[in-house]
């Protein structure tokens, strides 16, 4: 296993959100986590990755306990992290942001032969290259995100809601992107509020209820459900 | 002894501006960086009204203190949505062109050498002259401020502003009007610097913008920190450090030059470390330990089983109602920018039946909830409440009608009690109004007792009577969500709408919600939910809107909905 | 805890009050009070004041003191004009050093006592500020000659050379005010025209912009009566413009000259000249006795404390023959006028007007190479 | 229409220097978010370690230096021993307000102490007027001018080309995410209290240059430097050069419509007026 989480249990002061949450993702494996608004998958994926402090239980990361282990650290570790928003800088050209992701890693010295892979994927980004990040639309921002996410090559991507006020089709366009993502090694684990989407893309999927994680199952289970609402 | 009355009656003067900018500062949240100029412009109204008219100084004190206020709250009523340091800056700002005005404005101020002979305070022949005859004078003054002050901050009213501190939009959903309260405390807490300008123009014979500096504000400031903000006692330590050092260092010999700069280098130090060290001030605001114990007395309900059960609210006879919906929304349509968020919404609630709002994220509930509750105003469409129209009501009129909202984030006040938490819930309090406060005492009193009475009532209701005064803070998460309901049902509303009732609630809770929730509705008040637990709004809900789009695409039962697989394909993507 | 502490500090205070009393009730003493700039942008006046009162006390002890009663002052601050600490020096020094006389300074702070003073028989004297305002206040006295009755001499001269055009620019505080308007008539008395006026916060210190608009008036002459270092940046402006106009004023400091450097050159300033080359004898030794401790000449504003310190000897001596006393402010009040008449260190005497002002020689200094030299004198 | 042409050059001129304030101000507010009130003592600090040397006899220059170095060193340990450890107890913005200002007072009133009241002109920079027709300026205001632009510009370049300034805008446009891919924006803050101090010591000398410095001179600049901040916008340095020219003219014209006794109120009646219509400023984003 990639990564394996141990029931956590996380929260906000004295409000509890997850409760023993446990699942893993194995190397180059996609998985989805899906579930209803408030249900936790959000605080989950953000304690996995270190933004918050867990009260209980364990993540284990390539054989090692990085249980609250500082999201710079994570990320240097191959562990990246696509914010639902905000995750990209504003006030900086589009170059600078990707170059400030490289930055984070260390590894500025190939930039050049990462830059084209991510420019592969979303060619406008090379187009809007000097263009303020905050003058891109909506779209394009969340590609300049998971861009500045990949662009570290990292091991395991933790995306958050990434279709999040995108139109049909760019959904569309985003969930092939995450497939070749995957194609080239990354392990991905999507929070998606979209649950069709994130169930056709996932090998595996999760479902969250009020901070528990009250369903594993396989992606063609889940294609073959009649209907999802009684997990929600 | 001339000298030490002397500065026993500065000291006492700079306890009475200390102790009003405590009020503005500490009580209201508000940091005015202009309190010195107030001071000033009392001091140059008394003595202007009083040299020109030859009026007694209590009339002109008294004038200086209404036109003060006039202006503060003038003034207030701009700037107090600003936050934080846009306030100080603004009040810098003003300080300094009030400040330059009365400087160049000499044939009204007389410049900087002020105005000279403004005449000594008289009051049934005797004259107030000296130090010593006029302390007594000064002594009084005090006693009634600190009055004043305690009166306005141990009050109902101090009750909202401490609410307000805490959690304005809180405040306001339990039908106080914050902005109002805000700019009260601030035309009272200007009005007392007036009144003491009035006093020292009078006391001094003699006014001059010199007292009105920037410095000046600052060292009130100061004062009030180092005392301990929200806490009228610590003022008066506050001012009487910062007065008195300074005094003792005149008696070091020869280093006359040398005050000035070490004073200055005394309390910036002071400022430093406390604010390093000790924020809360000499004297913190000890807010639970003394307020607990002392409404243990006041509440005339003992934790004892007994006065607990105090029989059902009233609440509970399910009112005698018209047909149709009592709470209806016709076309309703809001949009930020571009995007419709709400777009033509229908809605209608029916008397004691449980309404569900579900969709997409994104679909508009909230929104929609928003504009219902007056925290928005709608671009279009009607809201109908009994009948009568409730379109562009303030959220904080519409506790007052008879509806009332609960957070996700229950939005409790952490530092009060549980009583208090409640109490604030109570609509149109005498004890809220500053005139009746002080003209009708007794009613004030009888109110709150009854508003205890009711308040204990829902406590117990929710199963927290026994925690009647124990600090929010130290709830539990769970309990915290009983109170926020407890709160709700306190302000008497008829129609509760419930932002996300289930979030964040241990699993094993959530049950025990459904069952409170229904049984509100069999008691026969109207509730609206909005949540994304779909197996809650199975369980509660009798109808269910179900949004996408900002529209009503559907509207039934929650089966209904879910066999629908157009729905499903919406809600779960495609 | 900090209760304790803050306990402490009354003791200590109330405990340093019985101190100082202590002091006072020594008998045989008179104790006189100073309300001076000791602090702030004016401390330079005060630390010169306060050295020409010091020499004074020392000489008059060192023969004997006056009437058996040996000299001795407090000096209090104002903090450069503020009025607060003024009323508080005030009651301290009439409470706790039981002075029955204050030698003040500045407009503001000495008019913001004046009440009190009227009350409790307080005699004052000011010997530095020139505001017109001093004047008709009972028990106060000014040894400075004020501004308005000085500055025609200094307009009179520049007019005598021809010059016809007047532009102004003074503080917005009451001496320099009253004496634009009182420069302004008697300029326009002459005959000549006032082309602009300008009034100027207080403190200020970029005057480019004022001296603008003086240069696009190109006036003959610049009268700015503000005092302190405004005059200074003032003048530094007006000459950084290129304006050559001559600048007149009523003020000139070591402060100030800090400020101008050598664009100061040729500022003119009339008033009380004190002739440090005086062959008078008085004026000699008190010159001498100045060298020698501070090491550099004394100028106006020591002569002045210096010469005020010997006028309160007079009056205590005057009160003390009568058998009165001279704790009493009322009876030194009184004693002034058995004869208004005193020793002046200026040479031959001071007078003092019943409207509170007072008669002296007067000079018109001009700046050369950084040093005022007299130019005109009038007796 | 000369005087106009002559009052415009005055204001450009202390326009100039505002703007150079309003920089200094404007990187560590923007970044840091934190109301440095400190900043005017920074200021009157470094006029005072260049004259204290200039006092010893070095020359010009190298004082120059010393006095920059002190500023950085002292903005540093500001940030460093005041307002970080109040930051990591979060604290509220005015308890950080106010221990800012508790350092002015106690800092001014420390020079105070040490080197007397009394004002000290800087004196060893050739002096000399210059005048085409009315327009009549001195080599220093040209001095002020050239350094102020050549200072702003060069810290612009900085922000802009090098790795350092990039970071220093990635932390001010978005902390968190600037923290997750691994800047230490304790760091970055200290260094920008190091540029903004570096700056403030620039526009202190070139001011002491021209008028005698006393204890007090830090608290007019500090508001200056805060006032075109917030006038030309939260969050834009350009904003900020904006505020500051503005700010410098129009003191300098108003004297053509008001009695010049007002002029100081200008100043913050602007800003005052700005606070009311436009609280985001001239260039300010609403969100900032």
């Amino acid at each position: 296993m990639l990564i394996t989480v141990k029931n956590l249990d996380v929260g906000y002061r004295d409000k509890q959100v997850v409760f023993g949450a446990s699942l893993n993702v194995d190397v180059g494996e996609f998985i989805s986590l899906i579930g209803h608004n408030g249900a936790g998958k959000t605080t989950l994926l953000k304690a996995v990755c270190g933004f918050l402090k867990t009260e209980g239980g364990q993540v284990i990361y390539k054989g090692a306990d990085i249980t609250n282990r500082s999201p710079a650290v994570n990320v240097k570790d191959g562990l990246s992290f696509v914010h639902q928003e905000k995750s990209l800088f504003p006030n900086l050209s589009v170059l600078e942001n990707l170059q400030l992701a490289a930055y984070a890693v260390g590894k500025a010295a190939d930039i050049e032969r990462r830059l084209k892979v991510v420019y592969g994927l979303f060619p406008i980004l090379q187009e809007r290259e000097r263009q303020m990040a905050d003058t891109l639309s909506g779209g394009q921002q969340k590609q300049l995100a998971v861009g500045m996410a990949i662009l570290v090559e990292p091991e395991l991507l933790l995306l958050d809601e990434p279709s999040l006020g995108l139109s049909p089709n760019l959904v569309k366009d985003l969930g092939g992107v995450l497939k070749e993502i995957q194609k080239m090694g990354t392990a991905i684990l999507l929070v998606e509020q979209n649950v069709k989407m994130a169930i056709s893309l996932a090998q595996r999927i999760y479902v969250m209820r009020t901070g528990q994680i009250i369903l594993e199952d396989t992606h063609d289970n889940m294609m073959n459900r009649e209907n999802l609402w009684d997990l929600f | 002894m001339e000298y030490l009355a002397h500065t026993l009656n500065l000291a006492f003067i700079f306890v009475v501006l200390t102790v009003s900018l405590n009020l503005i500062l500490g009580y209201g949240g508000m940091a005015s960086m202009a309190h010195a100029v107030f001071f000033c412009i009392g001091g140059y109204i008394s003595a202007i009204v009083t040299l020109n008219l030859g009026c007694n100084f209590l009339i002109g004190v008294l004038m200086a203190v209404v036109a003060t206020a006039a202006v503060g709250g003038a003034l207030a009523a701009p700037f107090i949505r600003v936050q934080e340091e846009y306030l100080i800056l603004f009040t810098i700002a003003f300080q300094m062109v009030v400040f330059h005005l009365m400087m160049s404005l000499y044939n009204i101020t007389g410049g900087d050498s002020g105005i000279f002979g403004v005449p000594s305070p008289r009051l049934f022949g005797i004259v107030f002259d000296t130090p010593v005859r006029f302390l007594p004078l000064m002594t009084i003054f005090v006693i009634v401020v600190y009055y004043v002050a305690f009166k306005v901050t141990k009050s109902p009213f101090g009750r909202v502003l401490k609410g307000i501190r805490e959690d304005e939009r809180a405040v306001s959903s339990l039908g106080k009007n914050v902005i109002q309260f805000k700019v009260i405390v601030f035309m009272v807490g200007t009005g007392i610097a007036a009144g003491a300008g009035g006093i020292f123009a009078h006391y001094t014979q003699f006014i001059s913008p010199a007292i009105g500096s920037l410095d000046e504000s600052i060292l009130i400031i100061a004062m009030v920190v180092l005392g301990g903000t929200a806490n009228l006692w610590g003022s008066a330590l506050g001012a009487f450090l910062l007065i008195i050092i300074p005094e003792i260092l005149n008696f070091l010999p020869g280093a006359s030059d040398l005050i000035v700069p070490l004073r200055g280098f005394i309390y910036g130090a002071l400022l430093i470390i406390f604010m390093r060290f000790r924020p809360e001030g000499l004297i913190p605001e000890y807010f639970h330990l003394k307020r607990t114990e002392r409404g243990r007395q006041k509440a005339g309900i003992s934790s004892s089983p007994k006065v607990m059960d105090v029989g059902t609210p009233k609440a509970y006879q399910a009112e005698p109602g018209s047909e149709g919906p009592i709470l209806e929304v016709k076309g309703l349509s809001k949009s930020f920018g571009g995007l419709k968020a709400v777009d033509d919404f229908f809605m209608g609630l029916e008397r004691g039946k449980i309404t569900a709002l579900v969709g997409p994220n994104g679909c508009g509930k909230t929104t929609a909830f928003n504009l219902v509750t007056g925290f928005l105003k709608p671009d279009g469409g009607h809201i109908r409440f009994r009948d009568k129209s409730i379109t562009n009501l303030p959220a904080h009129k519409m506790p007052q009608i008879g509806i009332a909202r609960s957070w996700q984030d229950v939005r409790i006040f952490q530092g009060m009690t549980v009583l208090d938490n409640l109490l604030i819930a109570r609509q149109n309090q005498s004890g809220e109004r500053l005139i009746k406060l002080f003209a009708m005492p007794w009613q004030v009193k009888r109110e709150e007792q009854e508003n205890r009475k009711a308040a204990a009532l829902y406590l117990n209701w929710v199963g927290l009577g026994e925690k009647g005064f124990e600090i929010a803070r130290n709830l539990s998460y769970a309990e915290q969500k009983l109170l926020a309901i407890a709160r709700l049902l306190t302000t008497e509303a008829q129609v509760l709408l419930l932002d996300e009732p289930s979030s964040g609630v241990d699993p094993n809770w959530v049950e025990q919600f459904m069952g409170i929730i229904r049984d509100l509705a069999a008691s026969g008040k109207t509730i609206c939910i909005v949540e994304h637990n779909l197996e809650v709004v199975r369980g509660i809900s009798d109808t269910v809107y179900f949004m996408a789009e900002g529209r009503k695409m559907a509207q039934g039962s929650a089966d209904e909905l879910m066999a629908d697989p157009k729905l499903g394909e919406i809600y779960f993507g495609v | 805890m900090k209760k304790v502490k803050f306990i402490g500090f009354m003791v200590s205070f109330v405990f340093m009050l019985s101190i100082s009393f202590g002091f006072s009730a020594d008998a045989k003493e008179f104790k006189f009070g100073q309300i001076l700039a000791m602090s702030g942008s004016g401390s330079w006046y005060g630390m010169t004041m306060e050295r020409g009162t010091s020499i004074a006390v020392d000489e008059i002890n060192k023969d004997g003191g006056v009437a058996g009663y040996q000299f001795a002052y407090v000096v209090e601050d104002h903090k450069s004009g503020l009025t607060t600490p003024a009323q508080n020096a005030f009651r301290k020094l009439t409470s706790i050093d039981k002075v029955p006389a204050i030698l003040s300074s500045f407009s503001a702070p000495t008019l913001s006592i004046m009440a009190m003073a009227k009350q409790k028989n307080i005699i004052v004297f000011n010997g530095g500020a020139s505001s017109p305002k001093l004047t008709n206040i009972p028990y106060l006295h000014n040894t400075r000659m004020l501004g308005d009755e000085i500055l025609p001499f200094t307009l009179k001269y520049l007019w005598d050379k021809g010059y016809k055009t007047m532009a102004t620019i003074y503080a917005n505080q009451t001496a320099p005010i009253s004496l634009n308007d009182a420069g302004k008539k008697y300029w326009e008395s002459l005959g000549g025209t006032v082309v602009s006026e300008q009034m100027h916060e207080t403190g200020a210190t970029d005057f480019t912009s004022e001296a603008s608009v003086i240069k696009a008036k190109n006036p003959d002459i610049i009268l700015c009566p503000s005092t302190g270092l405004d005059v200074g940046y003032v003048i530094k402006a007006v000459r950084k413009m290129g304006i050559k106009a001559p600048v007149c004023g009523t003020e000139h400091s070591g402060d100030m000259e800090k400020v101008t450097g050598d664009a100061s050159e040729g500022y003119l300033f009339a008033s009380e000249f004190f002739d440090v080359n005086s062959d008078d004898p008085w004026t000699k030794s008190f010159v001498k006795a100045f060298k020698t401790k501070f090491n550099e000449d004394p100028d106006f504003y020591a002569a002045n404390y210096y010469e005020l310190t010997y006028i309160l000897k007079d009056l205590v001596s005057r009160v003390a023959a009568k058998g009165g006393d001279p704790y009493d402010g009322a009876q030194l009040e009184k004693a002034i006028w058995d004869d208004p008449k005193f020793k002046s260190i200026y040479g031959g005497y001071i007078k003092f007007n019943k409207n509170g002002t007072c008669e002296k020689p007067v000079v018109l200094f001009e700046i050369k190479d950084g040093k005022p030299v007299i130019i005109k004198k009038r007796k | 229409m000369s005087l106009f042409l002559l009052l415009l050059t005055r204001g450009i001129i202390t326009g100039s220097l505002y703007a150079l304030l309003g920089v200094s101000w404007g990187i560590i507010y923007n970044t840091t978010r934190t109301f440095h009130f400190a900043h005017g003592f920074i200021y009157t600090l470094t006029s005072y370690i260049i004259l204290l040397f200039v006092g010893i006899s070095v020359p010009l220059i190298p004082s120059l230096l010393f006095g920059l170095l002190a500023a950085i060193l002292a903005g540093c340990l500001v940030e460093y021993l005041a307002y970080l450890p109040m930051r990591v107890k979060n604290a509220s913005q005015l308890s950080i307000f106010l221990t800012a200002m508790g350092i002015m007072i106690a800092g001014q009133s420390l020079i105070h102490l040490i080197f007397g009241p009394d004002s000290r002109p800087l004196t060893g920079f050739p002096e000399h007027i210059i005048s085409f027709g009315m327009i009549t300026f001195t080599t220093i205001d040209l001095f002020t001018v050239v350094l102020s632009w050549l200072v702003i510009g060069l810290l612009f370049a900085f922000l802009g080309r090098t790795k350092a300034g990039m970071m220093i805008r990635a932390v001010s446009s978005n902390p968190e995410k600037a923290t997750f891919i691994g800047i230490d924006s304790r760091k970055i803050f200290v260094l920008v209290f190091g540029i903004g101090s570096f700056l403030v010591g620039i526009a202190a000398f070139l001011s002491t240059l021209d008028k005698p410095a006393n204890p007090h001179i830090g608290l007019g600049a500090l508001l200056i430097s805060f006032i075109t901040v917030f006038l030309g916008g939260v969050g834009s340095l350009k904003g900020a050069v904006l505020g500051g020219m503005i700010l410098g003219v129009a003191e300098s014209l108003v004297i053509i419509v008001l009695p010049t006794e007002y002029k100081m109120m200008v100043t913050f009646f602007i800003l005052f007026l700005v606070i009311l219509i436009k609280p985001e400023g001239l260039m300010g984003k609403k969100n900032a």
